[in-house]
């Protein structure tokens, strides 16, 4: 992230709590809804501590019943709230789409600018420990689709708080999508409130023989692909986009004018995904000027199978993606990481199965 | 709506003023000049005319597709709605919404929409924002009968129920959605039975009584305001016009003329307007013709939006 | 099942073997090798014990993402079931599904879901089904309290009813969602008073008593498979397990042991093995071992599936 | 469409009306199910008649209750059954993603191929008329978007009644999208049962100098657009996906690859849409060897208005298309279509406004 002037080390589900308390703390209009905000595991500790600071009237959990709830958090945001509303899983929110699609999405336009939907929805891609077909998804490419919602996905602690309190500030409704996997990892997070702005993407780690483009916690991955591929000689720029929709792609465009080269890597399936976004931005493009070589890695093309041999296949890894990479840097090579080189991040940090 | 007239005028005014509105539209509609699916709520406006006159400004009320009553009941603009259907920049909004999403925040009309029920838990989500806000403001959400046969119907109820939230749930059993009838699509008749298991307060209105409407609702309405949690009511009433246009249907045979007999002839803007003294009556017929005419007019003579404005909006700033 | 043996055993034979199959689950789960989410329904077997037992192996159970107890009362392999838990290719869904997507066709049990809810409408899919095939089978779905607050629960008891469809809703409400208290979510508990509403025959089970929910639902089945529609019971139990996992929790602070004594003073594998002759319960008790030694022997020695068939059975062909 | 040995011309309604029919002749398990198919207007006539002919357990309304009705339909199609299931308008399916992500998509697959479901969705695209933002979209790039689902968009009567009919026999969920506009069209359709198979671009018009590929009703856009480009004696290729999910790109790659020119027309948003994954795989290509341009053109990024003024420059139209194209031949062109050429196909036939 932007050379954020901290020395503070925060975990990103710390760095989460901590956008929601002081979001919380500088407009009592904000307030936090969904199921098991308020339990003593809190959001996998996302949201600990927030009923204790601000009271039950603003930290409450719900029935069972996502429809309707997503329905009265727009109607709260339309009335002046300003509504954070959290889902443990963003597979879940298939039973939102009436109400985001429908409603948040379009009521500002549909409405004639006379009405506004200032809500957060906080939703979370699980990854495994068998968590499978139905806890697994990563479907921001639906919500990327519809005019009038915004999408962010942070991919580490600094952007989870970052953009938290952005998107509590912003006057639309904002989704940020959060990864299970990255809830452990720690980056430097100022204790002051900031914003990590949207549409603005991020030069990650800069390089000039081929882009990656990465989402969520595929930036991590990529970051591990970039230091075998270094190893190799080649030298990788790696941009995470940070904002979904809108997107910032001239970003991306520019650094594909230099490199020639793009690799998008996805954390959801490619079929009109935002990698196919990507890719057809950058084939419209007016800023790059040479011909382009292009490649993207996502999910596999299948529902998410339980089982480890399976789920490992589904995934795009280090692995894959460095010698994706290399494919495209170098299509006659046969080079092939060591596994022991290839250990992704999250086998050390994270004990399944929730 | 003038409150130095008497309760009868004043409920007279509304149900007249939407039913005349309703019937130039349908006149208008066949110019094409209002180019929006217009859903007519004919023989159902003492409904909301009898809900709202309880509402102050500051409350709010959501209508549905089938929303003009709604709308002109809590004081929308008519000028505004009329300039909507048509098109206009002037509408209440801007013209991208037609007749089917009305709004108007000045008047705490809420938004409404053509998706049936989603606009049921959006209400409840306001009368949460009053809960928070602590004001002692209300709501009035307005549903047909197949709006209740959306899960979000039961959702929304069992939460506004839980957290006593200040929302009146406002049921028109028009027995029909589209043109399918209710016993094709309720196991069973007892929709107001059902909702009292969630421990508020329900009743169901069988005859087209706007003063038995009325007068429960104000007592259910002033209770609300001092925390007394949600309530639902279930009229039963009936839809003159086709389901959308301009036109009546009884000739197309999935229902009968007979079978609306008993409530065309208790239609509740001639036995209402019975109990005024003539000269009254004409005087307020006068002034609704005038107030049309007026918005007609107006809705006429706007232009419509720039085909560069199309990406206002997309996004509040 | 055995149908030599006396009811009591049968059902105490059906209790044990789901509660030792859990025990052992939890036992092995510390060493990581069950690489699934597992969902322990200890204390709460005697439900789907008593309700399956009246089943045949054409009807159908469908039951949630703490689904053991429903898919082995209902004849799932016991050893395609722990073979699925450890990931390995002889798996019921051949490592696909894990624990919370339990399925086998060939013995009636319909595919479970994780996302809480999704099974009732699909049951009463099934139970549609059957209607149209016109044949006397019946479906029997399990639900948590918590699946009762989505939409679709309301949605689906009505058009369950609406056209008599032979499908019994079983709710076992151990008044927990995940740690969240049945008072924080539900109005008030009147829910099988709102279901009778529906003009179907609905009871309340407030205690552990196996026997009188196999008698209630024998009688309803019976009447099922005439053609008599559907039929809603709500079994009060209690969850032994932490929501997901293998231990109990009850130091979390978020429930207390002394509200669930009553519940575990009562454990039904108690109770009701106090009826048996000790001689029968221990030969009960030996086989059940025995079968889940084999079970878990089956699932060790089972093969992972090859990355390679990642790709199959995306689409049926 | 391929040469249909007919000379019988059909409406689009009548060609969905006899595909189902003769799909429910044909095999028993078939059964309709929707909001109003057994209504006297039977979904614009392309349901009317059936309940006379198969009865009110084979044709039936049902509650308005999308999510649980799509539950019920899956249930029973995984029972050995196979439900068509109608919904007037595409927009009513946000309320059904739970279900057809969660469930249908992904049975087959993680019940280890042991789950079928047999399941057709129709649902129609509005436009016109002020039908306006919930009443228009084309939703179709979210489905696709999920592997397990097949999405397909007939363009024309002939297809409406081979896909109806090979949907009905395909043995996975497959959403078929309608066009309201299109209800009124005709086309050469053969008496005898017949199937479109999935998975087939099909070229429409051959032509050198510009590849357009259209969807749903874009595709007679197009087919003006062409006459109009022909006429400044630039020569269209047209090319209908047919099916957009699972996508047959090779027939598009070869065409961009004798064109070198690609544009998309899709009736839906750009964003992660299909036109998006159309320009990706185009990217992508192995078939592709020279440089290409491509644009694509769509739905603005805003909501559906529903003025006519605003509502007309939200969709592609004739003219637009035909300048998008005329500006990749040639981008010097200053040309612009005179507006009585333009008028829209549609524009003659629908009367609205629903
Ligand atoms: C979710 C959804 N499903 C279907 C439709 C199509 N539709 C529009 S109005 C209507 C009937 C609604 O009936 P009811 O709620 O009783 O209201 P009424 O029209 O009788 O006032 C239907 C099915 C829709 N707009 N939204
Ligand atoms: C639609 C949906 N929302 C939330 C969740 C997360 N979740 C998993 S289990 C559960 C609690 C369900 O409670 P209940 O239905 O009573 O079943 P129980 O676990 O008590 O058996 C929740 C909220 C989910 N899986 N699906
Ligand atoms: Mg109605
Ligand atoms: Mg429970």
């Amino acid at each position: 992230m932007s050379t954020p002037n901290s020395t503070r080390l925060l975990k990103y589900y710390e760095a989460l709590n901590e956008g929601a308390a002081q979001a919380m703390s500088e407009d009592h209009r904000v307030f936090m809804m969904g199921l098991d905000v308020d339990d003593h595991k809190g959001i996998q500790g996302s949201t600990l501590g927030l009923v204790e600071k601000f009271g039950a009237e603003r930290v409450f959990t719900t029935p069972l019943s996502e429809d309707a709830m997503t329905g009265v958090a727009i109607g709260a945001a339309m009335a002046g709230q300003r509504p954070i509303h959290v889902h443990i899983r963003m597979d879940f929110m298939m039973l939102c789409m009436n109400q985001l699609v429908n409603i948040a999405a379009k009521s500002h336009y549909m409405y004639g600018g006379t009405v506004q939907v200032p809500l957060v929805v906080r939703t979370m891609i699980g990854k495994s420990w068998g968590q499978g077909a139905q806890h697994s998804q990563g479907l921001h490419a639906m919500f990327a689709h519809v005019p009038g919602l915004k999408v962010v996905a942070p991919s580490n602690a600094h952007d989870a708080k970052g953009l938290t309190i952005q998107a509590v500030r912003d006057n639309n409704p904002v989704i940020i999508m959060e990864h299970r996997l990255l809830y452990s990892t720690e980056s430097y997070v100022p204790e002051k409130p900031y914003v990590v702005e949207f549409g603005q993407s991020r030069v990650v780690e800069e390089g000039s023989d081929i882009t990656i483009v990465a989402i969520s916690n595929m930036v991590v991955e990529a970051i591990r692909a970039a230091e075998l591929l270094s190893a190799q000689g080649i030298s990788v720029e790696i941009i995470d986009p940070v904002t979904i929709s809108p997107l910032d792609s001239a970003t991306i465009e520019k650094s594909v004018d230099k490199t020639g080269k793009l690799l998008i890597v996805d954390n959801g399936w490619l079929n009109c995904g935002i990698s196919a976004e990507i890719s057809a931005r950058v084939a419209e493009s007016e800023i790059i000027t040479r011909r382009v070589q292009v490649k993207r890695l996502g999910f596999a093309a299948t529902t998410c199978p339980t089982t480890p041999t399976l789920e490992n296949a589904f995934y795009p890894s280090p692995k894959s993606i460095a010698m994706a990479a290399m494919n495209l840097c170098n299509p006659q090579s046969s080079w092939e990481p060591n596994d022991a080189q290839c250990e992704l991040a999250y086998q050390k940090q994270f004990k399944g199965p929730f | 709506m003038n409150e130095s007239l008497s309760l009868n005028a004043r409920l007279y005014e509304q149900v007249a003023l939407i039913r005349r509105t309703e019937e130039v539209i349908a006149e208008i509609y066949p110019s094409d000049k209002i180019k929006s699916p217009v859903h007519l709520a004919i023989g159902q406006e003492y409904i909301c005319a009898a809900v709202i006159e309880h509402l102050k400004a500051s409350d709010y009320a959501c209508g549905t597709y089938r929303g003009h009553g709604v709308y002109l009941a809590k004081g929308g603009s008519l000028n505004s709605m009329m300039a909507e259907l048509y098109g206009k920049s002037t509408g209440c909004a801007k013209g991208r919404a037609g007749s089917m999403h009305l709004v108007e925040s000045q008047h705490g009309v809420i938004g409404m929409s053509a998706v049936v029920g989603t606009g049921i838990p959006v209400a409840v989500g306001y009368a949460l924002a009053i809960k928070q806000k602590k004001t002692t403001d209300v709501v009035v959400v307005f549903m047909g009968d197949g709006a209740t046969e959306e899960g979000c119907f039961s959702e929304s109820i069992n939460f506004a129920a839980l957290h006593k939230l200040p929302i009146l749930f406002v049921c028109e059993n028009n027995q029909l959605a589209i043109h399918e009838p209710i016993d094709k699509r309720w196991a069973t008749p007892h929709i107001t039975q059902r909702v009292s298991t969630y421990g508020i307060p329900t009743k169901q209105f069988s005859k087209p009584d706007i003063f038995a409407i009325h007068e429960y609702v104000g007592e259910q309405i002033k209770q609300m305001r001092q925390g007394a949690g949600p309530c639902f009511i279930e009229c039963f009433t009936h839809r003159w016009s086709e389901h959308v246009g301009p036109n009546e249907d009884y000739d197309q045979g999935y229902r009968s003329l007979e079978a609306a007999e008993p409530w065309r002839k208790n239609d509740v803007l001639i036995t209402l307007g019975e109990t005024l003294a003539p000269a009254l009556r004409d005087s307020i017929d006068t002034k609704i013709e005038t107030k049309i005419q007026e918005a007609v007019n107006f809705a006429e003579q706007s232009p419509f939006p720039d085909p560069k404005e199309l990406y206002d909006y997309v996004y509040a700033k």
